[in-house]
Formats: structure tokens, sequence, C-alpha cells
């Protein structure tokens, strides 16, 4: 039950996207076409859950017996800098077909601070190992469904002629916000 | 334009090196700087809040309980003005809220009766249960001087006596449910009384 | 190009936030006042700043390769400080940021004039030209914040001028969209003009 | 009652000149015949300027496949060999004849004697099909001798015979199958020998009730043809609606009837075939409907081929005052013509002439995606979707959105409540679409 | 002969138009704004009135001065968008809440995107749901009805709506029981002829019935949305019920509390804002009745469907998408 009460907050309640403000670059740049949000939303579904655990690792087990919380920050973008490289190389290698599907995603991964956000917060909300990844992988699935519901959303917008004043990103973050709107309902789900 | 510097696997190791080891230097040194302003400032907002909900006092002595229905131990501040005890401030919490868990500092009076509140950390929305703040509402007002022995810490709308905010009741709830606990663990430990 | 301009383009024509559209997650996330969004204007302005120099400084010894990694350590460090120090001196402002701060990292802005101008230029160009881009992202991000309070809140810099609720959306999440959507739609629009 | 099952509309049917028989016009003093009338490759004019000519005279030859042989639908002398603006706006080339008497070629049998035995054999009625120049009537023109070749590894099970006549106002099949009754059924009966069917079902909408009790009548002694009344549905004419109609079979997207082991042709076809076949009669003369709510003497007109509208026309009563606009054929597939010199062609089934009001196209709004044209497509596609995808000139995606399955039907431009000309879109977008796959096919 | 008009076929066309749907839709309106009228009185003429004019005003302008364009108020659909937002919010807000509210239906939630058709979510809901959450307490204010010339309470009175009565008192751990047979229980017949507080269009079930019937003999909309999203709904509140009719309260007073049936015919079945394919409406009606029964009886506000058909509206584009309508001639599996 604990756990799906994580899951519904990070999908409904409290999206990343839509209520917390994290992955807003990504998620204004990649939602263009439904096909790329896929994509975008496989990769970040994968690089956000396998990102937590190690940084929570490194966190646990290294920063705090050492006393060296302060340097967080600086680890965890180094860790998952590196730690994207290593998958875009793993996958590379194993299985070139999901390399094909998410490769061209691996590199803007490292600066969606969606990832260090959901990095940083499984820390301060003090969650157990498991809790965080489903936490992770539950904000990234919210990212993705938030990502794939906007790029429909742009597609066919695409075909309507916008107003030009409001073409392009204005009309964007007004829908963010209409969606975002639309997310209150799911208040107190939880 | 600056040459470009040409890299080879030692260069490349030497230079990152070079730069995390004086950059941990330098954090090491900023983080030792700061950590008594950032202790001092944490400790500043307790004692801030604790001052807010008990009479004045000179001295501060701490314990820990856990309640006895279960749940976080709470933390229950003894002031004392000399030797003379002149209340208690609790550290409470209530998972009720509209948004994540909700911090309250409620003090009593020796007699039990609540003498102040204090909201520590909240996320509730902004305009509606953030009035649980004294700085944005009255809300909180209305617990002064009561005693929860005759004073039932339940919304109206839940048969209790308390003025909910309006369009907040689950946050007024929250509150309540907090003041509540505190006031549990002042029984829990009878003697106190 | 003279410093004048280096200095004035990321205010006006070269906006990080309305312009060039980086720096969305802040943008949107922490202005929900005029104060808060100036506040971390100012860090942000501060970590580029700092970062801008300390790059062109060390522009010649970098090797290409590792530059990158090289400069979000350099970046990470000073968001480290930043952070520190304001949970010190700040803790108020610190807590109404918080997760934004760290987030400072990688904000594209940051990254983006290391790489694009000061790994490229001299520490004086490059220390005007992060002080430009972050007092543009600054004045970009109290306007924002400056809005959404007065609409809000019925109120600016903490200031309340009208008694009673206003338009609570905006200081909510969907309002931090929309507002920013028709900021950009009414900037776009100026500067066709 | 059987009918299609997707989409389709039911447009005010306005058959004014139903209950008018057929009268024969008389001759014009010149004629213009386009020389390709049919679908496919243009036709080798084979006469020359100043010849004399007779009815019946071959004067333009069909070389390729799939082309057709026009004849000569009056005597007289060829003035020239010119461009002709015909019903579809385009400049075609055309043989100019000044008609002098009516005289025909030898061997054709002008009279109105049934002849009922069906002596030659398959190959024969091909090849005597091809020769007469017998196309598809229906408004494809689609050559009839190409139809009736069947493809290897593929059979004909069944033979449709089109008397729909889905659109409204029009009644040049009706009053055929009412009056030439007998001689459609042979025309059927040697259209089923062509192809080795044993089984014909002639598909005629319910509101043409005299027509289905005369053929109903009449089919008893015919062995294999079977009269299937439908219900009234636009576009039932359609040829893969037919099919679904009349045998629930459904032809797979990009693919011809005989797939599904049928072939459909006219009644007008059939009759076609009948006179080249029985009577060694070329096709020289069709069944034209003049008609249209202001215009005074609605009729049906037996006209040769290349007979200027406005002789029609004037048969009718002349041009109304307020007419605003003159379609060859009827008022879903018809094409609006830009001037009344146009002859009339093997795949003119009817003149409609519109008052300026009824003419007049609504003012086009935004699509207000009420789903309207996606419930009447008989195709099953999104004509919205499709318009807005060829506007975008997005082709790529409308190919895979089935764009080339699109039968122009115009039951989506018909049904729009924002008035929007979903169907100029889709043929734009048809057409664009076209080309990048044969482009593609040819690398 | 340059007299003739020259235009692709078809040349003939239905009689049906934009402005025939709209102004269908405002006919079908009209028994809920007499109901509202007599119980909420003049009030309620007051709040339609305004609301109706802001909406043409603004559509007006921003058609006129911002996009520069053709102005189409008389298309009636700026109209439908003033009525439905009237009837979404209690009778007592004041002015200029029904302003704001009127700005940003037709300003945010349709002009933005360039006006009708456009537009991904339903103007008038947009401008509820952005009144709701801005204004929570004049929004949850409503005035207890009062026949029109009846005696009665006065105008000033306000209460909670059937299903708000329902969420305080089983947060208060009372049972459904309990609450149906406390005296300020509008009960079943009340909550059909409408006499119970609510937004102004949504008390009476059988005036909005009634519209519904019309525009379905009109053919303005369709059985799909209706059908899937009750019958969901239905389904879904009525296992909750089953087993545990304590707590969860039975489907027909789902259906005749609250907004159900006004956001069912007259919301969700907003062509713009819906699929176009009927496999589509299926769906969106069906997702949007889970969503509401969802948020009515696990989530913070007692009433659910605004949100959910908005929710919905943010998925029509990928249910355009996925949903195809079925394709004559399509290859079918062993064919």
């Amino acid at each position: 039950m604990e756990y799906i009460i994580i899951v519904i907050a990070a999908i409904f309640v409290n999206n990343i996207v839509f209520a917390q403000f994290l992955g807003i670059c990504p998620f204004l740049g990649v939602s263009n076409k439904l096909s790329t949000s896929v994509g975008m939303g496989g990769a970040v579904v994968f690089v956000m859950t396998l990102a937590t655990i190690v940084t929570y690792l490194i966190f646990q087990f290294v920063l705090v017996p050492f006393g060296l919380q302060f340097l967080q920050t600086i680890s965890y973008i180094l860790v998952i800098a590196a730690l994207v490289q290593m998958v875009e190389i793993i996958l590379k290698k194993i299985s070139p077909p999901l390399y094909q599907a998410l490769g061209i995603f691996l590199p803007l991964i490292t600066t969606n601070c969606a990832v260090l956000g959901v990095a940083i917060l499984v820390i301060q909300k003090d969650l157990n190992l498991l809790q965080s990844v489903v936490f992770a992988f539950a904000n990234a699935v919210g990212f993705t469904l938030a990502l794939v519901i906007f790029a429909g959303i742009r597609e066919h917008l695409e075909l309507m002629g916008v107003p030009k004043g409001m073409k392009g990103i204005p009309i964007a973050l007004v829908v963010a916000g209409l969606l975002s709107l639309a997310f209150m309902g799911f208040a107190g789900l939880v | 334009m600056a040459k470009k510097i040409e890299s080879s696997f030692r260069n490349m190791v030497l230079a990152l090196l070079s730069i995390s080891m004086v950059a941990s230097f330098a954090l090491g040194a900023v983080y030792n700087l700061t950590k008594d302003p950032i202790a001092k400032a944490q400790q500043a907002k307790k004692e801030e809040a604790i001052k807010q909900v008990v009479p004045a006092f000179d001295r501060i002595e701490n314990v820990s309980i856990i309640p006895a229905e279960g749940g976080d131990p709470l933390q229950v501040n003894k002031a004392y003005n000399g030797d003379s005890l002149v209340g208690y401030a609790v550290e409470t919490y209530s998972d009720k809220g509209f948004s994540g868990r909700i911090l309250l500092m409620v003090g009593f009076l020796p007699d039990g009766t609540i003498f102040n509140t204090a909201v520590l950390k909240h996320s509730e929305t902004p305009g509606l249960g953030d009035k649980m703040d004294a700085a944005k509402s009255g809300f909180p007002e209305q617990f002064r001087n009561q005693d929860p022995a005759s004073f039932t810490l339940k919304v109206k709308k839940d048969g209790g006596q308390v003025d909910a905010i309006t369009a907040a009741t689950i946050s007024s709830r929250a509150f309540c449910d907090g003041v509540q606990r505190a006031y549990n663990i002042m029984n829990q430990e009878g003697g106190l009384k | 190009m003279n410093q004048k301009e280096n200095f004035t383009k990321g205010f006006i024509k070269n906006n990080p936030v309305l312009v060039l559209l980086l720096g969305m997650c802040p943008t949107l996330g922490v202005t929900t006042s005029a104060i808060n969004g100036l506040g971390m204007g100012l860090a942000t302005t501060f970590v580029l700043v700092m970062a801008n120099i300390v790059i062109s400084l060390l522009k010649s010894v970098i090797p290409d390769k590792v530059r990158i990694p090289a400069f979000i350590v350099v970046i990470a460090s000073f968001v480290t400080i930043v952070d520190l120090v304001m949970a010190g001196f700040a803790p108020a402002l610190h807590e109404q940021l918080g997760l934004f701060i760290p987030l400072i990292v990688v904000n594209c802005i940051v990254l983006g004039r290391a790489e694009a101008f000061a790994s490229k230029n001299d520490v004086l160009s490059s220390l005007i030209d992060g002080l430009g881009m972050g007092l543009g992202f600054a004045f970009a991000l109290t306007l924002l914040g400056g809005i959404r309070e007065i609409l809000g809140s019925g109120a600016i810099f903490g200031f309340k001028f009208i008694s009673g609720d206003a338009i609570l959306v905006f200081v909510l999440a969907p309002g931090a969209f929309i507002a920013l959507g028709y900021l950009i739609a009414v900037v776009n629009r100026l500067r066709k003009v | 009652m059987k009918t299609f099952k997707l989409g389709g509309v039911h447009p005010e049917e306005n058959k004014i000149s139903a209950g008018k028989a057929i009268e024969v016009l008389p001759l014009p003093e010149k004629v213009y015949i386009p020389v390709s009338q049919s679908l496919g490759a243009p036709s080798t004019v084979v006469v020359e300027k100043g010849a004399a000519v007779r009815v019946g005279q071959l004067i333009a030859k069909g070389e390729s496949f799939i082309s057709s042989n026009v004849h000569s639908s009056v005597s007289g002398k060829v003035i020239k060999i010119d461009d002709v603006i015909d019903a579809s706006g385009y400049k075609r080339k055309a043989v100019f004849i000044d008609v002098e008497g009516d005289e025909w070629e030898e061997g054709i049998d002008r009279t109105r004697d049934i002849v009922r035995e069906v002596t030659m054999d398959r190959d024969e009625i091909i090849k005597r099909i091809n020769e007469k120049g017998v196309v598809g009537l229906g408004g494809a023109t689609f050559p009839s001798h190409v139809k009736l070749m069947v493809p290897d590894g593929r059979k004909a099970e069944y033979l449709l015979i089109n008397g729909v006549e889905c659109e409204p106002y029009l009644t040049s099949d009706h009053r055929l199958m009412l009056e030439r009754g007998e001689e459609m059924l042979i025309g059927v009966k040697i259209l089923m020998k062509a192809l080795g069917v044993d089984k014909a079902f002639i598909g005629i909408e319910n509101n043409k009730p005299d027509a289905i009790r005369y053929l109903s009548g009449l089919s008893a002694g015919f062995k294999g043809i079977e009269i299937i009344p439908l219900k009234v549905k636009y576009p039932q004419g359609g040829e893969k609606q037919l099919i679904k109609a009349v045998v629930n079979r459904e032809v797979p997207s990009g693919k011809l009837p005989i797939e599904v082991g049928c072939v459909v042709n006219n009644v007008g076809t059939a009759l076609a075939v009948y006179e080249a076949v029985q009577k060694n009669k070329p096709l020289v003369d069709r069944i034209v409907t003049v008609t249209g709510k202001t215009v005074a003497k609605p009729c049906n007109l037996l006209v040769r081929i290349g007979t200027p509208v406005d002789l029609l026309v004037a048969h009718a009563g002349g041009l109304p005052e307020n007419a605003g606009k003159v379609i060859s054929g009827g008022p879903m597939m018809g094409k609006a013509l830009t001037s009344l010199d146009a002859p009339v062609v093997k795949g003119t089934s009817g003149i409609l002439i519109m008052d300026g009001v009824e003419a007049k196209r609504a003012a086009q709004q935004n699509c207000i995606r009420c789903g309207r044209c996606i419930t009447v497509c008989p195709m099953g596609l999104e004509p919205y979707l499709l318009a807005q995808l060829s506007e975008h000139q997005l082709f790529e995606r409308a190919e895979k959105e089935k764009i080339m399955d699109c039968i122009e039907c115009g039951s989506c431009h018909f049904t729009c409540p924002a008035g929007r000309p979903l169907l100029d879109y889709l043929r734009l977008g048809k057409n664009k679409t076209g080309i990048i796959i044969r482009n593609r096919v040819k690398r | 002969m340059s007299l003739l008009t020259v235009s692709g076929s078809p040349h003939v066309h239905t009689q049906q138009s934009v402005k025939s749907i709209m102004y269908g839709v405002v006919i079908a309106m009209i028994p809920a704004i007499f109901v509202s009228v007599y119980f909420f009185g003049l009030h309620a003429a007051r709040v339609m009135f305004i609301s109706v004019l802001a909406c043409l005003f603004f559509e007006w302008v921003i058609q006129k001065y911002l996009i520069k364009g053709p102005v189409t108020i008389n298309d009636g659909s700026a109209l439908v968008t003033g009525i439905l937002l009237a009837f979404n919010v209690p009778s007592n807000l004041p002015a200029w809440i029904i302003v704001t509210g009127a700005l940003v239906s037709i300003g945010i939630g349709k002009m933005s995107f360039g006006g009708l058709g456009k537009n991904p979510f339903n103007p008038a809901l947009v401008g509820r749901v952005f009144l709701l959450i801005s204004f929570p307490v004049q929004m949850t204010s409503w005035p207890v009805p009062k026949p029109l010339f009846g005696p009665g309470v006065t105008d000033a009175i306000t209460g909670p709506t059937t299903l708000g009565i329902f969420k305080e008192g089983l947060d208060a751990g009372k049972t459904v029981q309990d609450i149906m047979a406390s005296p300020s229980f509008p009960g079943y017949i009340n909550d059909l002829v409408g006499a119970q507080s609510g937004s102004m269009g949504e008390i009476s079930a059988i005036a909005l019935l009634l519209g519904a019937v019309y525009m379905f003999s009109r053919k303005i909309i369709t059985w799909h949305i209706p059908v899937s999203y009750i019958g969901t709904a239905v389904v879904f509140s009525g296992i909750l019920w089953l087993i545990d009719p304590a707590h969860y309260i039975d489907p027909v007073m789902h259906l005749l509390a609250g907004g159900m049936i006004l956001g069912v015919f007259f919301m969700a079945t907003d062509m713009v804002s819906s699929p176009v394919s009927t496999k589509g409406q299926l769906v969106f009606g069906a997702g949007a009745g889970l969503l509401t029964i969802l948020i009515r009886v696990w989530g913070a506000y007692p009433e659910g469907v605004s949100f959910a058909i908005l929710i919905m509206n943010a998925f029509t584009p990928l249910i355009n998408s996925t949903f195809k309508p079925k394709r004559f001639g399509e290859v079918v599996k062993n064919g």
C-alpha cells in the first residue's frame, strides 16, 4: 500500500512536471513529436531509476560515513554524467536496437534536472532504498506520461494553426498550465 | 581564441584530478566556515518557535518521547525560568494534511492549557491551507488558552469546537490532529501536569 | 564586442529566460513571489559569474576532451558554496528555494555560458558576460515572480495592496506556466516591433 | 434490405425526371468528339482533316493495353482536329465534324429487333467489345474489355451489375432499365459468358420500385441473373460499396474487385455490350438526363457522343435565368462546366442545372472535429485529418492514413457543418501522394 | 458563360451548420436555465447575463484587436461557453469573478489557440476549474434553493451540495445511511428535479435530460460518450457500493447528485475537445467516468466531473491517433 501511494502521488498528484517543475527543458524541447517523446520517456525511466539507485548507495555508503554530505551535488552530477555515458556504451554493445531507440536521448538526460532532482529528493524525503527505487521509477513514469500527453496535444496543435503570437513556446506553456490545472483534480487522492 | 590543448590520457586525468582536488578542498573549507552558521540558523529557528509558544524562559531541557499509540517520537522541550517550569514546547506533526507532513510546535503551560502554537513546516496550498500560519490568518488564535481537556480539538463539522479555515477543512483537521498528538504526549507523561 | 554590449545583451536582446528559453525549471519553480525570484536570480548570477571567471582562467589548461566534466565540477563547486552560504546566512530564503539551489548545476544557462563564452574569452569579458546573463535571468525571474505575486496574492515584494484573496491560481503550479507563457508571448510581440 | 455498412449519406433524391421516357435528341449540326474518352492512354487519331466519315466509323484507335477506340457518332466531314474544353475543364484533343445526313457504316444492325441468342465465344466477345469502344458508362469510363480479362491466378465468381443510380437527380439508368430492360439483360448474359461466371446480381436501390418489379419479372427468363433491391444510400454505386452491399465481401485496400471474385459493370455498359456484340454497333450514343429544380422540361435524352451540351439544355427548355451552375454528372460527383460548348462524352450520365443560391458554397469555418465526415465516409477514413494533412503538405502521413483509398464520393464534404472543402483538399492530397508513391516505385 | 460557378464536387450540402449545432445546444439548455432561475431567482439570471455578455465581449475584442481575423461571435459558440460557464458556478458569485472566468474561458481556453475548433480543452471547463482553484471560498458557497414564488429562506443562506454533504459526513466517520437520514439531506426526488444546493445548471437532472433528448433528436450528439461515461461510472460506483454500502454512495445517487448529467451530455460531448471516432469516444467516456468516481470517492474535491473531463480532453489527441475508425478493406487476419 505504501508503495502504491508513492506511485500514485508521484504520477498524478505531485506530477514531476506539472507540480514540481522538474525536467521542463526536455518537456518543452522533445515534445514536438509523439514518437520521440515516447523514446525520451523510455530513456528517462531507465536512467532515472538507475541513477537514483547509484546515487543513493553513494550517499549512504560513501558520503555519510565520511561526513561529506556537502559534496552531494558535485558527486551526484558527476555520477549521473558518468552513468549516462556508461549506459550509452553498454547499450551500444549489448542491445543495438534499444540503443537505436534511446541513444539520441541519452546525452540530453545529463542536463535533465529531473534526474538530479529526484536523486536529491529521495535523500530529502528520507526514503529507504526500495522506496527510492519506486519513487524514482514512478516519477519517471509521471514524466513520460506528461511528455506523451503533451506531445499528443502539440502534434494536434501543429495541424490547427495557432495564432502567430502564441506559436511555439508560449502556447506550449499555456497548454502545460491547463494540464497542470486539470491534474489538480487528483489532489487529495493520497 | 585560446589555443586548444592536445588531449592526452595523462593530461586529461591530471586536469580533472587537480580540478576535483581543488574543488573538494575549497568546498571543505566553505563547509567548515558555514557549518556553525547553518547549525546556528537551525537552532535559532527552533528557539524562535519555542519562544513563541511558551512564556519567557532561560533554560530548555529536551526529552524525546515515543507516543503510546506508536509513530515517530516527539520532542518535548521543557522550558524553565530559573528553577520553575514555565511550559512545554512539543514538536509535533500531522500526516493528515493536504500535501505532505505538517510540523508544528505546540506550547503548553504546566497546567495543560495551550499557550500558543507555531507552524514549523508545511506544504499546504498557498492561500488556503497556509492560513494555519499565524502570519496569514487568525486561525491559530482560537487555540490559545484552551485546555484540550475541555476543548474538543476537532473542527466543528466533525463535532468539535474549532472553526475550520474556510475551504481548507483538511488542513484545519490536520492542524487539530497535530495539536491533539502533542496533548496526548503531555498526558502520556501524565506526571508532568 | 565591447563590454557594454557584453553586459546588456543578456539583459534584453538575449535574455536567457524570455528569449533564449533556458533555465525553465527554476523560472517556473521558485517564482511564487518577486523576492523568491530575485533571490534565485542572484544566487544563479553568483554561480554564473564565478564559474565564468574560473573557467576563463582555466581554459588554457583544460584538455578539450574533458572540458565538459571539468566545467561541471567547477560549476557544482560554486553551487555547493551558494547552497551552504545561503543555508547559513539566509535560512528562510534557502528553505523557500529548496531543491532548486542544487539544481542550478543543471541549469542550461550556466553550462551554456561556460561552453559558449567563458571557454573562448578573456576573464574580464567572461565576468561581464556572466553578470549580464545572470542579472538578465534575475530580472526575468523577478518580473515573473512579481506578476504572479500581484495576481496571486495581491501583493508585491511581500507588501499586500489589496485585502482579501486574489486569483490564487497564479501562486500555484498552473499559474506559473500560464503567466510565463503569456509573458513570453508579450516579449515576442515587443521584440518584433 | 441490403446495403453497405460503413458510412454513407442520404442527400435529397430529387429524381425529377424519373417519369420522363427517353427521347431521341435530334441530330446536331456539328459535334466535337474528344479522341480520348476512357481511362488510360490517349487514343491515336486515324482520320484527317477534310475526310468524310460515317456513323460508326473508327476515328481514333486505342493502341495501349488500357485505352479504347472512338468512333464517329455522325456522318459528315472532319473540319479540324483541335483542342476542346471538355467537362473536366481541361483542353483535350477532339475531332470536329460538321454533320451531313445520317449515314451508318455497313453491317450495323439499327433495328430495334431483339437478338436473344448469344453465338460468340468468350474471346470473340472480348474482341468485339474492344473493337466497338465500349467503356464503363457509370462515369469512370474504364475500358470494358480490360475488365473482362481476369488476371492469372484470379477467378471471377460473380458479375455485379450496377443499377443503383445513387446520385441524386440522375435517372438515365432508371429509364434504361425500364425501357431497354430485356436488351440490357442480354448484355448481362454476354458479360457472364465473357467472364465465365454463372451468377449475376443486379443491384437496384428501392427508390426505383418499377424497375425492380419489371426486371424481376424479366429475369425469370434468364438463368443465373438475380435482382437485388438495395436500401437507398449514397455512394452505393461505388464498386466496393456495391460488392459489400450485394455479396458482403470487402475489397482489400488498394486492390481491385477481382480480388474477391467480383466484376462490376454498369447497366449502361451492359446495354452497350449488347449493342456491340449482337448488333455490331459501336458506342456512338448514350442516355443523358437533363435536369434541375429550375429546368423547364427535365428529360432523359438519347444523345450522340460529341453533341455540345447547350443543345441538350435547349431541348430541356433552355438555361433558366437564375442558373448558377451547370454540372456534368450528378450533384455529388459531377463536374461543374465552365462552358456549355463542352461535348457529351461516353461518361456523361447527366446534365444538372442548379440555381445561383443552391450553387453557392457555404462560407468555410474552422473544423470543429464533430466527426461527421468520419461517420459518413464509406471507406472508413478520417477526411478532416486527411484534409489537414494535405493542407500542411504532410503527404507521407496522409499515405499512412490511407488517403489513396478515398473514392472521392464527396460524402464528407456534403456533410461538413463547417462547410470545409474537404474533398478539394483530399483530391490535392491524393494527387501529391500519388506522385510520391510513383516516384518511389520508379526508384 | 463566365457567370457560371465552377467548383469541385459535391455540389449539394447538408443543412446542418456549425451555427445550427451551437444554437441547438443553446435550445437544449433552456429547461435547465428555467430551473435555475426558478430555484435561485434573479441571481441566476444575473450570473448568466454577465457570463454570456463577458464571453461574447472577450471573443469580439480578441478576434478584432489581437488576432485581427474575422469576427465570428454570432456562430453561437461563445454563447454556449457563456451559458455553460454560468451553469458551473454558484448563483451568488460576484460579478468580477464571473468576468474573470469568462476571460479565462475565452481568452486562455479558446482564443489563445486560435478560436473555435482549435482548443484542446473545453473552454467553459477551463474557466470553471480556474475559478474553483483560484476562488475556493466563493466557488463553494452555494445558496440554498428556494422556489421563486414560494415561501422560504433568504438568499443569503448557503449550504453544501449533495456530494459535499456526503464528503463531509463520510470524512467525519458517518455512514451513508446516517447522512441520508438527516433532515437537511435533499434526497433522490429533490436531486432529480433540482431542489438542492449546487452550481446553477447542474441541480436538475430532469431538465438536463430533457435537453439531452432534444440534442439526440436533432442529431447534435451521439450516444457513444454519454453511454460509456454513465455506464462506466455506474459500474465502478456500483461495485464499490456493493462491497460496502455504508461508505460508498449508490450509483443512482452518483448520477443525480452533482454535475454528472450536465457534464456527460453538455461538456463531455463537446465535439472540439472529444475524440472523433466512435471507438475513441467510447474510450473517452469510459476514462471520464472512471476518473469522475475516482476523484469523488478518494479525492479532495467532492465533485470530479470537471476535472475528469479536462483530463480526458488532454488525452483526446492520443486517443484520436490510437483509435482509428475501422477502415474499409482493412486486411483482416487469415483473410
